[in-house]
């Protein structure tokens, strides 16, 4: 690689750093500095407090959910994953790319009418006889619901990301262990999960932040009842109580939980 | 390659470079109405009142935008208009807005309206108390109101053959069917905030004090234990105002608090059940007004005063908002009901008689007690 | 063990990678598959291993046709070309990995372990056990693959090129230790490679294979003196091909502006013929005449190269070119290129028209 | 062999119906013009909110959409195809905190510093207008097409391009004759999926833009909020159209740094 002593570079950048530092960077610095003041500019921990107060909860709700369709998505993206690896992706493949190019509006609607107690799924187990539609049970509107279609879009991700670090490990690898009699599952669990536990460390991180920042599709499907997911509150919070101190803690803490999860996974994987 | 993407970039840039410029410019007239609430409000202006106006002033097209339901509708209405005030545009880009009581506070103590009503024809019909009072803002010569809504509890009749008459009888009900009533709390549209308000009259026994003030923290007292004793009922929370109107239609529920003009509309548009009826309890629920109002730096002012003229005139009140919608006209009812047909009488009263409505129409908590409430609801666990 | 293929064939799509192949192994001796790369070998060894199943055909080991068993059945074990040892696993779990499928005994495990270690000789170091295998050298990762092979005590053992990724040195000394660890084991050995020194130098009985078919199977001996195929013989050593065609008698073939009289065994029912003959087999005479029993071909001397060993002279004789070693420098322009008779092969048909390259696009 | 083609035969009706489950209730709902409860199905179906639809509001909101989407992706292309080469192709002083600057929208949640961003559009009154819209959508476009366009550079063997110097051109020729040429499809791809990123952009549209400029994702979400089942689920049909198009296209080059960013619009 060439290298260039000049700062001129940084022409090229310009434009597109302005626009990123003007609405994202000073954005991210001032969210952090307000949630540290009142509406007057006066410094204070208030704003701390009153988002502690009221939604230490929903923070513990927000990791809960998102963890809970982390978890999911990985079991579910591993082993789909390692069926592909072991005896060729196809279809399986292919099906799962299509969450991804279907947007969290979206997938947001679909789930809650598919989800709905009189939607479309109950409707459809009460024909076959699992379910009572007069005491239906509502996945949607509950965390259920939430975590479904969180999982249901992430998957997709999860599946490209964790097949195509599956994908780089060489087939003898596999045919090592095969050799001495280990089923598909322990080929999984033995040999390819190892070796890729790095590459599936960052889609985990980023699936996770992903979940954690999820705003329409709990907006769409969540309850109104108990806990909410934390986007949820921020954007409550600053539409309806125009209230940009509590929102931009909870803001904050957002950022923390995200980083976190970067910064535990990242060094579990390299120590590890 | 890049030879023949290089004029559809520079196509594209240019175009770019116009768009902003793009908003205003010909002869002719564009009025921008903008209004808050569910989308319902929006379709009125869009496809009723919208082109009839034009019919009557061809020069004239008419842009309608619909700010979304609730507080945040006229919110978001507020906020642009404040940005083009500090930024010190010189005409601002909404003719008419179409507001709730709630912003009206903000709306004229920064300055935002027009005083335009004395200078209207329909100035001597502007007579209801919602038009010089708008939780406990002095509204007067700001606002008319187009429609008068109001809040009932929708229930199916089929499920629920007695419907309750108060809400001691609704908690009953509600205790015995456990998850078969739907509202939508706080956040998601002002149905719920009504049920909650109701909720919040019955159990105090402040209307007069609430809705009237003087405004005393003092008297909020005890609210939060009354809203952990609502929020332990078996209620299902639903997804805003027409949340609850979809449940109520797909069975997921059998009764819940809406917009009585919502659950019309649905209702004439096939979107619910025709089957389902409203009953107004004791000891009453709100309703609100919707405010026709004109920004003092409106672009077309003119124009503005005349549409805001049109949609309450006696014949497009008597014709859309009784005739067509079937809801509460916003200016003297005395002048509107005779040019309403029988029909239509029947079904505007239908569920809930006018005397009903007299007794148990009531209005919203002045606004700092409103949003007392909201947060005491929010803190109630 | 005694391994034997019966008709064994492999299709993927419409490409035939084995067809129709009919092979006994040496019992508990090393066969090398030998052949250029995608000429079917390491599909006939995967087949065997279990990796893939034939289209159709039978594998036996002893009376038992092993088709349809899965890999873990048959008693293989197999070393790869890439060694591939689990990079997350320690040495000793590598090797273990194999016996802790079999629910053994860990007492017997970490025994056995050490014993199959030892056997390939790395127990070099104390904390050998608690390596990772990227801490190894190429030669010592094979090593330890190759103890992961063996300590299953399989019937049969595979090898897929195993020593190709490794320097040429010791790439050479593997190559006696293997030699020498599959004796004293006398497991039934299967060694597929592409380097024909490796085949010749190390294996009892020689396959060479191409275009999915086994031309030629026998000794090294016999494989490297008698090529029964143009094939076989161009694929073995620095080699002269030659296009010949008939003379019009039936009783001689024309190569490099020369007269080969056909031998005995060999048909006059083709036009086209190949003249086969090494570059170590022929001399380079210049006013001599040409002895009794020698071809000679007649050329001009283009250049010479040292190769270490030899000097490789190149001459050319009519359109071809002619690679002869010699001991020493020999000065052109003109020169006569001998060759006795018996290091003549003629085959019928035309030359495959290039080095040693796949003849046949097969997987 | 055959337990296995088995088990792939269950796990595609298995994957079909968790995929196309939810979005079949979308078609149901968009042809359903009556449906009271208890009807498992639609009492009358046909296509008049198809009409309906087709005459409203959507078709600005898809006009401005895509509009918003065109200019996105140019403006993106123009400033991040040269950056991405000297990235890709230099050591340059502060890189590394340019590249950590570009980091920073993938690490943190949007929401809450598009609200903060809001403010200073609002402030500059760009608040409810296309061009602060298209300004939001920079921000998510610019990080991934400097990702994105970094990586195709990185691609292309820099032996290709000493060639070219090596015979006498000067850096910009053999920018434009050699990397440029070889990045096309790199571009290409890329630019599709920014187009589609804005196309589908929804939190930042929401904050800045709604409710005075609407994009089809966010009409779709009022259209659901106000519970307009068959109008939104029309939209949200509509707006799975580009997206699925592209998968059908680019299928073979969906390679995953490419989309990783993808799954988080």
């Amino acid at each position: 690689m060439k290298r260039l002593r000049e700062t001129s570079w940084l022409i090229v950048a310009v434009p597109s750093l302005a626009i990123v530092v003007w609405l994202f960077f000073l954005p991210f610095i001032r969210s952090a500095v307000t949630s540290f003041q009142t509406e007057d500019g006066a410094w204070t921990f208030q704003n701390y407090i009153t988002a502690y107060r009221l939604y230490a909860g929903d923070v513990l709700y927000t990791i809960f959910v998102s963890g809970v369709s982390l978890i999911a998505v990985l079991i579910i993206g591993i082993l789909v994953s390692g069926f592909a690896r072991i005896y060729g992706g196809g279809v399986v493949e292919f099906l799962f790319k299509i969450p991804l190019f279907v947007p969290f509006v979206v997938v947001g609607h679909a789930m809650r009418v598919f989800l709905a107690p009189h939607g479309l799924l109950n409707s459809a187990l009460a024909q076959i006889g699992l379910v009572n539609l007069d005491n239906p049970p509502s996945i949607a509107f509950s965390w259920v619901g939430i975590s479904v279609a969180l999982a249901w879009k992430n998957m997709a991700l999860a599946i490209l990301l964790i097949l195509g670090a599956f994908e780089s490990v060489g087939d003898t690898f596999l045919e090592a262990a095969r050799n001495f009699g280990a089923g598909w599952f322990r080929q999984v669990k033995d040999v390819l999960l190892p070796m890729s536990l790095t590459s599936i460390a960052v889609a985990a991180v980023l699936i996770f932040t992903s979940m954690l920042a999820s705003f329409s599709i709990p907006m769409m499907i969540g309850s109104g009842k108990g806990a909410q997911m934390l986007m949820i509150d921020v954007y409550y919070r600053i539409v309806y109580q125009h209230d940009y101190g509590v929102a931009n803690a909870l803001g904050v803490v957002s950022y923390i939980t995200a980083m976190g999860a970067a910064v535990y996974y990242l060094r579990s994987v390299t120590k590890g | 390659m890049f030879r023949k993407v290089l004029p559809i970039v520079i196509g594209l840039l240019v175009l770019a470079s116009l768009l902003p410029a793009c908003g205003g410019g010909g002869k002719a007239v564009t009025l921008s109405i903008v209004t808050a609430g569910d989308t319902n409000m929006e379709e009125l202006q869009r496809n009723t009142f919208g082109p009839e106006f034009v019919k009557k002033y061809p020069n004239v097209t008419i842009n309608v935008v619909g700010t979304g339901p609730g507080d945040a509708g006229s919110q978001a209405i507020y906020t642009k208009l404040k940005a083009q005030k500090d930024a010190g545009t010189k005409t601002w880009d909404i003719d008419v807005a179409i507001v709730h009581q709630s912003i009206m506070g903000k709306m004229i103590e920064d300055g935002l309206l027009l005083k335009y009503v004395p200078d209207t024809s329909v100035a001597k019909y502007v007579i209801s108390e919602d038009a010089k009072n708008a939780l406990g803002t002095n509204v007067e010569g700001y606002v008319i109101p187009m429609f008068h809504s109001q809040t009932a509890i929708a229930y199916n009749p089929e499920k629920v053959p007695n419907p309750p008459k108060s809400y001691a009888e609704l908690v009953e009900w509600i205790k015995a069917h456990p998850n078969r009533f739907g509202y939508n709390g706080v956040k998601g549209g002002m149905s719920g905030v009504a049920f909650v308000a109701g909720y919040l009259y019955w159990k105090t026994g402040k209307y007069d004090l609430l809705s009237k003030g003087p405004y005393d923290k003092a008297n909020e007292a005890g609210w939060v234990d009354i809203f952990k004793e609502l929020k332990s009922l078996p209620c299902v929370i639903t997804q805003g105002n027409a949340g609850t109107l979809d449940m109520l239609n797909r069975g997921e529920i059998d009764m819940g608090p809406v917009w009585v003009d919502m659950f019309i509309l649905w209702k004439n548009d096939g979107r619910m059940n025709p089957k389902m009826r409203m009953v107004l309890i004791e000891p009453g629920m709100p309703g609100q007004p919707m405010y026709v109002v004109i920004p003092a730096k409106a672009a077309h002012i003119a124009e503005a005063k005349k549409y805001a003229e049109f949609i309450c005139s006696p014949e497009q009140q008597a014709a859309v908002i009784v005739g067509k919608m079937g809801w509460y006209p916003g200016i003297d009812a005395t002048k509107v009901l005779p040019n309403v047909s029988e029909e239509a009488k029947a079904k505007l009263f239908g569920d809930i008689p006018a005397e009903t409505l007299n007794k148990y129409g009531l209005t919203f908590p002045l606004t700092p007690y409103m949003q007392d409430m909201n947060t005491a609801y929010e803190e109630a666990k | 063990m005694e391994v034997r293929v019966e008709n064994l064939s492999k299709n993927y799509g419409a490409v035939q990678a084995l067809r129709d192949v009919n092979l006994s192994f040496v019992d508990g001796g090393l066969t090398a598959i030998l052949g250029p790369s995608g000429c079917g070998k390491t599909t006939l060894l995967r087949c065997i291993a279990g990796f893939l199943e034939p289209t159709s055909g039978a594998i036996y080991f002893g009376d038992e046709n092993v088709v349809g068993l899965p890999p873990q059945a048959r008693g293989t074990a197999m070393v790869f070309q890439n060694y591939a040892l689990w990079p997350h696993m320690s040495i000793f779990d590598n090797v273990a990995y194999g016996l802790r499928l079999q629910k053994l005994p860990k007492d017997e495990i970490r025994k056995r372990v050490i014993d199959a270690l030892n056997m390939v000789e790395m127990m070099v170091a104390p904390d050998i056990l608690e390596r990772k295998p990227t801490a190894l050298s190429g030669g010592q990762q094979q090593r330890v693959a190759l103890a992961r092979a063996l300590v299953v005590r399989p019937k049969v053992l595979l090898l897929d090129e195993p020593l190709s990724n490794l320097d040429a040195k010791v790439r050479q000394r593997l190559r006696v230790e293997l030699r020498r660890l599959q004796r004293q084991v006398g497991i039934t050995t299967i060694y597929v490679t592409h380097d024909q020194e490796e085949a010749l130098s190390m294996a009892d009985q020689v396959v060479v294979m191409d275009c999915g078919e086994v031309r030629q199977v026998g000794t090294p001996e016999q494989i490297y003196r008698n090529p029964t195929t143009a094939f076989v013989a161009e694929f073995l050593g620095v080699t002269n091909v030659l296009a010949g065609t008939l003379t019009p008698d039936g009783k001689a073939v024309v190569a490099a502006g020369t007269r080969i009289p056909l031998p005995a065994d060999v048909p006059a029912s083709s036009d086209h013929y190949t003249v086969v003959f090494k570059a170590d087999a022929a001399y380079i005479l210049q006013d001599q005449p040409t002895p009794q029993d020698a071809v000679a071909f007649t050329g001009e001397l283009v250049e010479v190269f040292f190769v270490g060993s030899t000097y490789r002279h190149y001459v050319k004789a009519g359109k071809e070119m002619l690679l002869v070693d010699s001991p020493s420098r020999v000065a052109g322009p003109s020169v006569n290129v001998v060759v006795p008779r018996a290091e003549l092969k003629v085959y019928p048909g035309a030359p495959l028209g290039h080095d040693v390259e796949p003849t046949c696009s097969v997987g | 062999m055959k337990r296995a083609r088995i088990v792939r035969i269950i796990l595609v009706v298995l994957i079909s119906f968790i995929i196309f489950g939810p979005l079949s209730s979308l078609v149901i709902w968009s042809v359903a013009e009556k449906w009271y409860w208890p009807h498992l199905l639609p009492q009358q179906v046909g296509l008049f909110y198809w009409g309906k639809v087709f005459q409203g509001r959507m078709m600005q909101a898809l006009q401005v959409g895509v509009l918003i989407a065109c200019v996105v992706t140019v403006l993106s292309l123009i400033m991040t195809v040269p950056l991405g080469y000297v990235l890709a192709r230099f050591r340059v002083p502060f890189k590394a905190a340019v590249l950590l600057i570009f980091l920073l929208p993938q690490a943190f949640p949007q929401l809450p510093v598009f609200a903060n961003a809001t403010v200073y559009l609002y402030r500059a009154n760009l608040g409810g207008k296309v061009p602060g819209v298209i300004l939001i959508h920079m921000v998510g476009a610019l990080v991934y097409a400097v990702w994105t366009m970094t990586a195709v550079f990185k691609s292309i063997p820099a032996s290709l391009e000493e060639a070219a110097i090596n015979l006498g051109a000067s850096r910009i020729r053999t920018f434009w004759n050699i990397s440029l040429p070889l990045a096309m499809p790199g571009i290409i791809a890329s630019a599709l999926l920014i187009f589609l990123y804005s196309l589908d952009e929804f939190t930042g549209t929401l904050l800045v833009g709604s409710p005075f400029v609407l994009t089809l994702p966010v009409f779709m979400y009022n259209a659901s909020q106000g519970y307009e089942l068959p109008v939104a689920s029309i939209t949200a049909l509509l707006l799975m159209v580009p997206g699925i198009i592209l998968l059908l296209v680019l299928e073979r080059y969906l390679k995953a740094e490419y989309l990783s960013s993808f799954g988080r619009i």
